[in-house]
């Protein structure tokens, strides 16, 4: 096989095999919706999938059913159906577009959605348990709440032997065992224990692969676009954590991310700026907003969400399968933790990755919907910015609702972040002493 | 003898500036921007050229800035107002380090360098409300000249809190205090107050320096000088050019392309440096 | 160090009902909360905490004065820089306190009601040299592991606080102050029976000070003013108006301005409410023996009220806002929601379905606790009120 | 003769009617209302007496309504506008279940039964990009007259999306698709469909029914009317000619009757006057 074939096969594959891997677990959830079968509801901090894949459950992601809708451009009649039932134009809209596909009775653009006959769920946004009461007053379906303690304080972040720690998993040990015996209940199954084992298994295969992953894009050109890519990343890691295709898929974006370093092939575009990017996409107007930074050369190289989001694996935290519910305990808390309190220590991460990626400017992207990931922003950037120095882009629209996102105020608001880079590089070419 | 030309066109007025090698401002113009975005572009800059009696042949540099900077279809390039706010009010005040911008629909807070380079910047995301907008709704409902706002506001004795700054409620608003018996410069100078707050707001965020520099419409606005000047309690740079700042800052732009001998098939990157 | 003899709120004393009444409301509406700086001269400690519900017996069996951080009537200038477009007032108001050290304070303490509350903790600390924390309540009051989990938060919680306040917290200590807290719940629960009883013996607006000020004055001062306004209430000799009953549901956290509340009152009887419902969310006394904590812990679970932001599938929301309105027999609801309030808004919707599918008249309206101009509520208010009086 | 005014106090117009026993309108003025609330309301209240050749002295009841409902210092008693109107839609069309009121700055739904009760009602969020003041500002900005854009819009081919929340953002967004030289008629078009879905959205909150009424200064736009009847798929009443602004005025004249029928019946109902 010449180089050249080699290229064309390894280059670009993840984005084929993981679109391919979305459609597919679409399609598995288009069959149980009309064969009427059992499926979990669940979210992306925090999904539990090691449990629910052990029960052989098939996973809704009403998150990613919402996102869908923005991204194929029909999230406002979804929007527009829930405030017709009552809901605010305020609130967060992912609730808003799963209302929609609700009472549509699953009709969604990808597939049939199922009925939840379960849904797992834990604290790290309360507008998960919002939400979830919403199913549990349609469908009377059975809730569970994993209640997961978050860190108490900027800096006090317990670890393992801190007996405040132990009270927290032990806590969360509880809850997983009489979520098992939920599952039990409403499966019928009896819970598998070795079954267990090769689940947490690949869910350490694809964490290990993640982290492997995200490193290899500190390479210059970096390899993937954290913001478009890293998108399918996240379908894939977290539809399918704790599958074997799964584990398989990432191992091979390994494969494929390591040729394109050894091979210095980089990003569709010519790298000119390197940015990180905090907060959540704009989907309704997804690749324009991409577009927006890459008609300037600036290309995302990582940011928070591939981190928050990413279903479990940001931490890499490895799972003891000797003791594999204690240490599920362990690894729902550190990393559900580590996602929905990163208020705390956001500013910490990013200095790291603006180093390790060398980033030329960070872009804040707050947005409407979600108070979680946008609160503690501004207060965050001030910070940033008077610590590090880095040129940041803040910018407010939503991942959801385009009545909120005006493309002329925001390219206005891009042209002069650039604008400002790039007499920056001028300055630092003319004299290095600045900068 | 060359020339270097800059053109604002804002959702409201255009402007357009014209300098000359020494960056001296030559001529100036300004009108309503109406619906025909393009024919308003091109007849202030007619109208600054007229003014500055130069010749079209003679200027060598056209920059546009503003919402409609795609539709100066004579320009050579363009720049966000944004940069060219922070370069115009560094040429125009070398020591300003913070520039506030109260435009028709949004107000900016950039901080620039000595350069008047932007180091950072926001603006009013949610929507217009606070921004100078909300003073003319404020003059229509009130029925006085948008230029008796300010000398109004400043007889105030006891200002009313004023919370809601939409535009759209902008006379609901206004009435409702007419309506409970208070005095209309009270009433205004709580909606200056409020304006000023809102806009300190957005300063605090890219952090208020030593000297500050005041560039828009509103700055022909006693009343709001005042008001925004006490919110951060520190004296605000003015004068009659900042009303033409947006277009200055181009004009500097284009000048520095003359200067660099570009030909006029510039890139907004280019501009930029 | 205690000081239980300390007074920080005399005005009222020695007056007439009406006029110590207008102490309360003028001291209650004071964007300088002034009874916290008199605290603070007499060399007391303060420990602010967020809304809804905080074990203030904690604080209290330190020596400190647990102050209750609901926000403040004025222009959050400072924090709105920290902040962005799409979040509730209350918490720019309150981060406003801290910024602008109008209530200096020796910690702060938040918790995960809502996504925005408990980013407020870490916003808070960035900008503080305090101690600031989030006292984890559970969201899973259903498990078996939730009590113990609670009471070791709660023993975690009295570490950090004797640290702070550089006294040990003893059980006795601990008891006493419950027993004391028991004494004002229940004075509380004596003035909402006013309320739900003879509503035209006190007005919404004074019912609503009289409980805010335990937010802001030591508990036993608190009980004093009760035990000795609450008799002078009921002597009271006003007529009964004809007005409707009406509950106000939405003011779990961010509390309405005064002013919206005294206009409801103008125009209908407040016979029930959610207001400052964290000073009232233990519905019955927490008893004095055993462990202390571990009686606190299991009163939050298994003896508490309800709000859009405590999870128990014991408690659905849209049920207990029924029996709050059939107990306190009223003929209609407002359901209100503060601006950009996520779990107020989505609880708005569950509560119109029920009270539909009951057939309960209610109107449905936002808030937002700076705002200055009412004609858009009071114009829905007065029609919802002419449309239920005009047969 | 018993003989009641209404008088209703908007933000923009001041408009009074004077009406008899029988029903019949005696006479009515109408007259911008500036902010000298307390004497508009004098002067409009006399040209309509005029109008109608009754004295001062023979009006037995007064009720005044709108944002100026406060100022006036001769009325009996006060009422929203959204009752106000109810009565009005309802003396006008006896079978409407439902009003949608679009003014300059507020729209709203309310759904009312067989006798003009209120049942329930609706305000736009305070973020107003759709309300009447939005249409005519666009329509002034590309330089027309209310009347024209009526014969506009015929000529308009693929209206353009006008989302925005924000009434000046929605503006700029007007401005963006001018300078893209999108033709007014579709961008007119397009404000027009933006509004409509907004008051449909509104009305649905109120769980609309049949027969559908609409008021308000918006009806200056006829386009306004024909394009919420194709979007609710169903017929709407608009007032005929010049009565659209005055039914608010015109229930309250209205009311005052129920009124005084309800004093003389000595059903002291003194609790429903708000003080």
């Amino acid at each position: 096989m010449t180089t050249l074939d080699i290229t064309q096969d390894l280059v670009g594959r993840g984005n084929r095999e993981g679109a391919a891997l979305f459609r597919d677990w679409f399609a598995e959830l288009d069959t149980t919706a009309k064969s009427g079968g059992l499926s979990a509801y669940v979210f992306v901090m925090g999904s539990i999938n090691e449990i629910l894949k052990t029960f052989d459950l098939p996973v809704v992601f009403p998150e990613i059913n919402s996102l869908q809708t923005a991204v194929r451009r029909v999230a406002h009649e979804y929007l527009e159906e829930a405030e017709d039932h009552g809901y605010s134009p305020d609130i967060c809209g992912y609730v808003k577009a799963d209302v929609g596909t609700q009472l549509r009775g699953g009709e969604h653009p990808m597939a049939q959605i199922p009925k939840p006959g379960i849904t797992v769920l834990t604290n790290a946004c309360n507008t998960y348990i919002k939400w979830a009461e919403i199913w549990e007053r349609m469908y009377e379906t059975p809730m569970f709440t994993i209640d997961i303690p978050g860190t108490r304080q900027a800096g006090l972040q317990t670890w393992k032997g801190n007996s405040d720690f132990e009270a927290d998993r032990t806590y969360v040990e509880v809850q997983l065992r009489e979520l098992i015996t939920l599952c039990e209940e409403v499966t019928g199954i009896k819970f598998d224990i070795d079954k267990f084992r090769e689940v947490l298994g690949h869910a350490n295969t694809m964490s290990r692969s993640w982290n492997r992953i995200l490193e290899l894009n500190e390479a210059k050109p970096s390899l993937f676009n954290a913001l478009t890519d890293g998108t399918i990343y996240l379908g894939v890691a977290n539809g399918l954590r704790g599958t074997e295709q799964g584990a398989r898929y990432f191992e091979r974006l390994v494969e494929e991310m390591e040729y394109k370093a050894a091979n210095g092939i980089g990003q569709t575009i010519e790298e000119k700026y390197r940015l990180l990017f905090v907060g959540v996409p704009c989907y309704p107007i997804f690749r324009r907003f991409n577009e927006l930074f890459t008609d300037w050369g600036g290309t995302f190289v990582n940011s928070t969400y591939l981190w928050f989001a990413s279903g479990g694996t940001n931490r890499g935290f490895e799972y003891d399968l000797s003791d594999p519910v204690a240490s599920l305990a362990e690894g729902v808390l550190v990393s559900v933790r580590d996602a929905m309190d990163s208020m705390f220590h956001q500013n910490i991460v990013l200095a790291d990755m603006a180093k390790d990626f060398d980033v030329d400017g960070i872009i804040y992207h707050p947005i409407k919907s979600c108070r979680t990931v946008s609160t503690g922003l501004a207060d965050g950037r001030k910070h940033m910015t008077e610590e590090l120095g880095i040129p940041s882009l803040f910018m407010e629209s939503d991942m959801m609702d385009r009545r909120v996102v005006s493309e002329a105020q925001m390219k206005n608001r891009v042209d002069a972040f650039f604008e400002g880079l790039a007499s920056r590089r001028q300055q630092a070419l003319a004299d290095p002493k600045v900068r | 003898m060359s020339y270097a030309a800059g053109v604002d066109v804002g959702s409201t007025q255009t402007k357009a500036v014209i300098i000359d090698e020494d960056a001296t401002i030559v001529g100036r113009s300004l009108i309503d921007t109406g619906a025909n975005v393009i024919k308003a572009a091109e007849s202030s800059y007619v109208a600054a050229l007229v003014e500055g009696g130069i010749d079209e042949e003679e200027v060598e540099y056209i920059i546009g800035t503003g919402y409609g900077r795609y539709r100066v279809t004579f320009g050579n390039s363009q720049v966000t107002e944004i940069s060219c706010h922070g370069r115009g009010a560094v040429h125009l005040f070398p020591e300003t380090r913070t520039v506030v911008d109260m435009g028709g629909q949004d107000t900016k807070a950039i901080s620039v360098n000595a350069k008047g380079e932007i180091t950072d910047f926001c603006m009013n995301d949610k929507c217009a409300a606070g921004t100078g907008r909300f003073l003319g709704a404020a003059a229509a409902a009130l029925d006085i000249p948008i230029d008796d706002l300010g000398p109004v506001s400043l007889q105030s004795t006891k200002p009313i809190k004023i919370s809601t700054t939409c535009t759209v409620f902008a006379e609901s608003e206004v009435l409702a205090w007419i309506g409970k018996g208070k005095k209309i410069e009270d009433i205004l100078w709580g909606v200056h107050k409020s304006i000023a707050s809102r806009s300190a707001g957005l300063m605090r965020r890219v952090g208020i320096d030593d000297e500050v520099t005041f560039t828009g419409g509103v700055t022909r606005n006693v009343g709001m000088v005042k008001a925004l000047g006490e919110r951060i309690e520190k004296p605000l740079n003015i004068s009659d050019d900042c009303h033409y700042m947006g277009a200055l800052g181009a004009a500097l732009f284009a000048l520095d392309n003359v200067k660099a001998g570009r030909t006029p098939v510039g890139s907004t990157a280019e501009v930029a440096s | 160090m205690t000081l239980t003899a300390t007074r920080v709120f005399t005005e009222w004393r020695d007056k007439s009902l009406d006029d110590a009444l207008g102490e309360c409301r003028d001291m209650v509406e004071s964007p300088d909360f002034e009874t916290v700086q008199r605290w603070r001269d007499e060399g007391g400690k303060v420990a602010g905490h967020f809304q809804v519900y905080f074990p203030e017996e904690i604080i209290h069996a330190a020596g400190m004065l647990p102050f209750k951080v609901r926000g403040a009537p004025t222009e959050p200038g400072q924090a709105d820089s920290h902040f962005g477009s799409y979040l509730c007032s209350i918490l720019k108001t309150s981060l406003e306190m801290a910024l602008s050290d109008q209530i200096p304070m020796e910690m702060f303490v938040s918790h995960p009601i809502c996504d925005a509350a408990r980013n407020l903790a870490a916003v808070w600390g960035r900008n503080t040299d305090y101690p600031c924390q989030i006292l984890y309540l559970p969201q899973n009051p259903n498990s078996s592991g939730s009590a113990d989990y609670l009471e070791h938060e709660y023993h975690r919680m009295r570490r950090v606080t004797e640290e702070v306040a550089g006294v040990e917290i003893t059980d006795e200590a601990l008891f006493e102050s419950i027993a004391l807290f028991n004494e004002n719940r229940r004075l509380i629960r004596e003035l909402y029976a006013i309320k739900a009883d003879t509503p035209w013996l006190v007005a919404a607006e004074d019912a609503y000070a009289l409980v805010a000020l335990a937010g802001m004055i030591p508990r036993e001062e608190h009980n004093e003013l009760l035990a000795a306004l609450i008799p002078l209430i009921k002597e009271r000799d006003l007529n009964r108006e004809d007005r409707i009953r009406v509950i106000f549901e939405g003011a779990f956290c961010e509390q309405p301005p005064f002013d919206l509340i005294r206009m409801l009152g103008r125009t209908c009887y407040v016979v029930d409410d959610d207001f400052m419902i964290g000073l009232r969310y233990l519905t019955s006394d927490v008893p004095t023996e055993g462990s202390p904590l571990r009686q606190l812990a299991e009163s939050y679970l298994e003896r508490s009220s309800y709000s859009p932001v405590q999870h128990d599938l014991r408690k659905p929301k849209e049920a207990m806002l029924i029996e709050r309105l059939q107990g306190a027999k009223a003929d209609a609801a407002i359901l209100a929601a503060a601006k950009m309030c996520e779990p107020g808004l989505e609880e708005q919707v569950t509560y119109t379905h029920a009270l539909d599918h009951e057939g309960i008249a209610y109107f449905v309206s936002e808030f937002e606790e700076n705002m200055s101009s009412f004609d858009q509520l009071e114009l829905q208010v007065e029609t919802f009120v002419e449309n239920l009086l005009f047969a | 003769m018993i003989i009641t005014a209404g008088l209703d106090v908007g933000s923009t117009y001041t408009k009074a009617v004077i009406q008899a026993e029988d029903g019949e309108i005696l006479g009515k003025a109408f007259g911008p209302t500036g902010f000298r609330l307390r004497q508009v309301a004098h002067t409009i209240h006399n040209e309509a007496l005029e109008n109608a050749g009754v004295d001062e002295r023979d009006v037995d009841y007064v009720i005044a309504t709108g944002a100026g409902r406060h100022q006036v210092d001769f009325k009996d008693l006060h009422v929203t506008d959204l009752t106000a109107s109810a009565r009005g839609a309802c003396f006008l069309f006896p079978g409407t279940r439902t009003i949608l009121d679009i003014g300059g700055q507020t729209m709203k739904a309310s759904r009312v039964d067989e006798s003009a009760q209120v049942q329930s009602f609706r305000l736009n969020d305070k973020c107003a990009a759709g309300t009447g003041a939005f249409l005519e500002k666009t329509a002034r900005y590309m330089g027309y007259s209310t009347q024209e854009i009526g014969a506009l819009m015929t000529t308009s081919k693929d209206p353009v999306p006008i989302s925005g929340v924000c009434a000046v953002f929605a503006e700029s967004e007007v401005i963006n698709h001018l300078s893209i030289g999108t033709s007014p008629a579709d961008i007119m078009q397009g404000a027009i469909e933006s509004l409509t879905g907004r008051s449909v959205q509104l009305m649905k909150r109120v769980r609309a029914e049949p027969e559908y009424t609409l008021i308000g200064g918006i009806l200056r736009f006829e386009t306004m009317g024909r394009s919420v009847s194709q979007m609710l798929e169903a017929e709407v009443n608009v007032p005929k000619g010049e009565m659209v602004q005055y039914v608010s005025a015109l229930g309250c004249a209205i009311l005052a009757r129920r009124r005084l029928e309800i004093l003389d019946a000595e059903a002291g109902l003194d609790a429903a006057v708000p003080a």
